[in-house]
């Protein structure tokens, strides 16, 4: 079914969403107050329910694809666990997966600084990437409907 | 944790909860699911567990909500009998 | 009423029953002097068994020590030496020195008078003093979820990413992907 | 007997309200024929058993919220600089936060496969009742 497009909705959704997305990025990043990349990523991925909410569906698949998405979602988890291989081949062998303290950057500055550095700019970001990444898949695989589709339908 | 503040709010978690089985029409249960996460996602907030009642009131209201609406408007929105 | 509705109120309330049973043998939440919030103690007496400072000496677990905590429940410490502190304190660290985790201190040993304090942290009593200074975020929740128990985020990452890659096996009937 | 109300009933109320909530989406979940109201079912028991674990989690002291804060450091320099836990400050236990948090996610994650199955179902029966799932399933 087509519909119209909504002067107010539309309105309201371009100046939301950009203000929803930076708020996910601020939730996602950074350690000093509640948040993490659990929430982060919801957060994103809500803009673009709302994106689809106003625009309709197919606008918004072209606007975050599926290749895009497919690569995503494999990349934050690529992201955590590559780092936490990187810390033992970092350190020659002798921390354990996932030890951020034994990584070289910790002679340079503080080994706690480093935790939390790792932990709020790789950890939380690739969590945050695959959740959303994950759940807009979701989303745009629920909501689409066979027979809106054109191409490729069997 | 505020003892008055806790007992009304999950009174009131109670209440939604057995409408939200009990009423006929999905679309109604879902959006008494939705309140339901944001009551209890207070709860949370309000027993110290400020990261958890976040995530409540991102997943729980937030994404479940559009999952099961995008589902219900592939499916059949009322209930039998 | 249907079959199936009666059935389900009897398992309900042969649960609740179970339940309720079960609920008035847990302590009422909220105390901050619950063994969970706070460091459990158990007591030795010096006069009786004078072997055991002299044990503590030499950086072995006395026989009695270890008899004590083992019937807690609580981990048996290991290769272990004994520090002098100020204060009346000996503080048990392990020996090996590993990167991770840096400063395992389980178990405090107190003397006041003729008894002997054997002091065990409780999880959230270590987790609060040390996650600071440790990890260096002031959220612990982000501490714990990131690097206590980094293995599990790690799974659970893992398990969002398969529901994903489930919806879409279920889902996309499409030529292309 | 109004101390043992007190102290055994009255002082438990996060407990009996999860019970009362876990048993009501053990209900749905066994009783409705709808799928979509299975999952939401599904739903009340997994927050019901998120309560019992953070009530658990939990500390009061008294008065109004009495001294207790949220598991997050207050006042410390950036990057942690030798800061110490102040005296006196009582944090809620941030165990049950940790476990809690990730399972919240992943109920999430786990609904919407439930989800996708009853898309599914309805593809390939055209309803989404129990019964007549069952009744196409041996009609056919």
């Amino acid at each position: 079914m087509k519909k119209k497009p909504d002067v107010i909705i539309n309105t309201i959704a371009r100046l939301m969403i950009p203000f929803i997305q930076m708020y996910a990025l601020y939730v996602m990043v950074g350690t000093e107050g509640a948040g993490g990349g659990f929430q982060g990523g919801v957060v994103f991925a809500a803009s673009f329910v709302l994106f689809v909410t106003a625009f309709g569906i197919t606008k918004g698949r072209s606007r975050l694809p599926e290749s895009w998405n497919t690569a995503l979602s494999s990349l934050g988890l690529y992201f955590y666990a590559g780092i936490g291989i990187l810390c033992i081949i970092l350190s020659l062998g002798v921390a354990n997966y996932l030890n951020y303290g034994a990584l070289p950057l910790a002679e340079l500055i503080d080994r706690a600084m480093t935790r939390g550095l790792m932990i709020s700019f790789v950890v939380e970001v690739g969590i945050a990437i695959t959740v959303m990444a994950v759940f807009t898949s979701i989303f745009f695989d629920l909501a689409w409907k066979p027979e809106e589709d054109k191409g490729g339908e069997q | 944790m505020i003892v008055p503040l806790d007992l009304i709010a999950l009174f009131f978690l109670v209440v939604i909860a057995i409408a939200a089985i009990t009423v006929r029409d999905l679309l109604a249960a879902i959006v008494l699911l939705s309140a339901y996460s944001f009551v209890i996602a207070t709860v949370w907030v309000e027993m110290h567990a400020v990261d958890v009642g976040f995530t409540e009131a991102a997943v729980g209201a937030g994404a479940t909500t559009a999952f099961m609406i995008a589902t219900l408007a592939r499916t059949k929105r009322e209930e039998k009998r | 009423m249907k079959p199936i509705t009666a059935s389900a109120m009897l398992l309900v309330i042969l649960l609740g029953a179970l339940f309720i049973y079960v609920v008035e043998d847990i302590p009422a939440f909220g105390d901050p002097n619950s063994p969970a919030n706070k460091w459990i103690n158990l007591s030795i007496s010096v006069d009786t068994t004078p072997d055991v400072l002299t044990g503590l000496n030499d950086g072995v677990v006395p026989d009695i020590l270890a008899e004590k905590i083992t019937d807690r429940g609580f981990p048996l410490p290991r290769g272990y030496k004994v520090v002098e502190e100020g204060g009346g304190w000996n503080v048990l660290i392990p020996t090996g020195e590993r990167l991770y985790p840096e400063l395992q201190e389980y178990y405090f040993i107190k003397r006041e008078g003729d008894r002997l304090w054997v002091y065990r942290y409780s999880v959230p009593l270590r987790w609060e003093t040390k996650c600071e200074e440790e990890i260096g975020t002031p959220n612990m929740v982000t501490a714990g979820l990131a690097d206590y128990r980094g293995y599990d985020t790690l799974g659970e990452t893992t398990v969002i990413f398969t529901a994903g890659v489930a919806v879409i096996l279920l889902l996309r009937r499409r030529g292309k992907l | 007997m109004i101390e043992w109300v007190v102290e055994e009933v009255f002082a438990k109320y996060n407990y009996w309200i999860s019970i009362v909530l876990m048993l009501t989406g053990f209900y749905a979940m066994i009783a409705k024929g709808n799928l979509m109201k299975k999952i939401i079912g599904l739903n009340i028991f997994q927050t019901a058993i998120i309560l019992f674990f953070i009530s658990l989690g939990d500390v009061y002291i008294g008065g109004w919220g009495g001294g207790v804060t949220e598991p997050i450091v207050k006042g410390v320099l950036p990057w942690g600089s030798g800061h110490v836990v102040e005296e006196g400050v009582v944090y809620a236990n941030p165990l049950p936060h940790v476990l809690m948090l990730t399972a919240i996610v992943v109920g999430a994650a786990t609904t919407a496969v439930a989800l996708a199955l009853v898309i599914r179902i309805y593809q390939e029966y055209g309803t989404i009742e129990e019964d007549e799932v069952i009744e196409k399933e041996q009609g056919v």
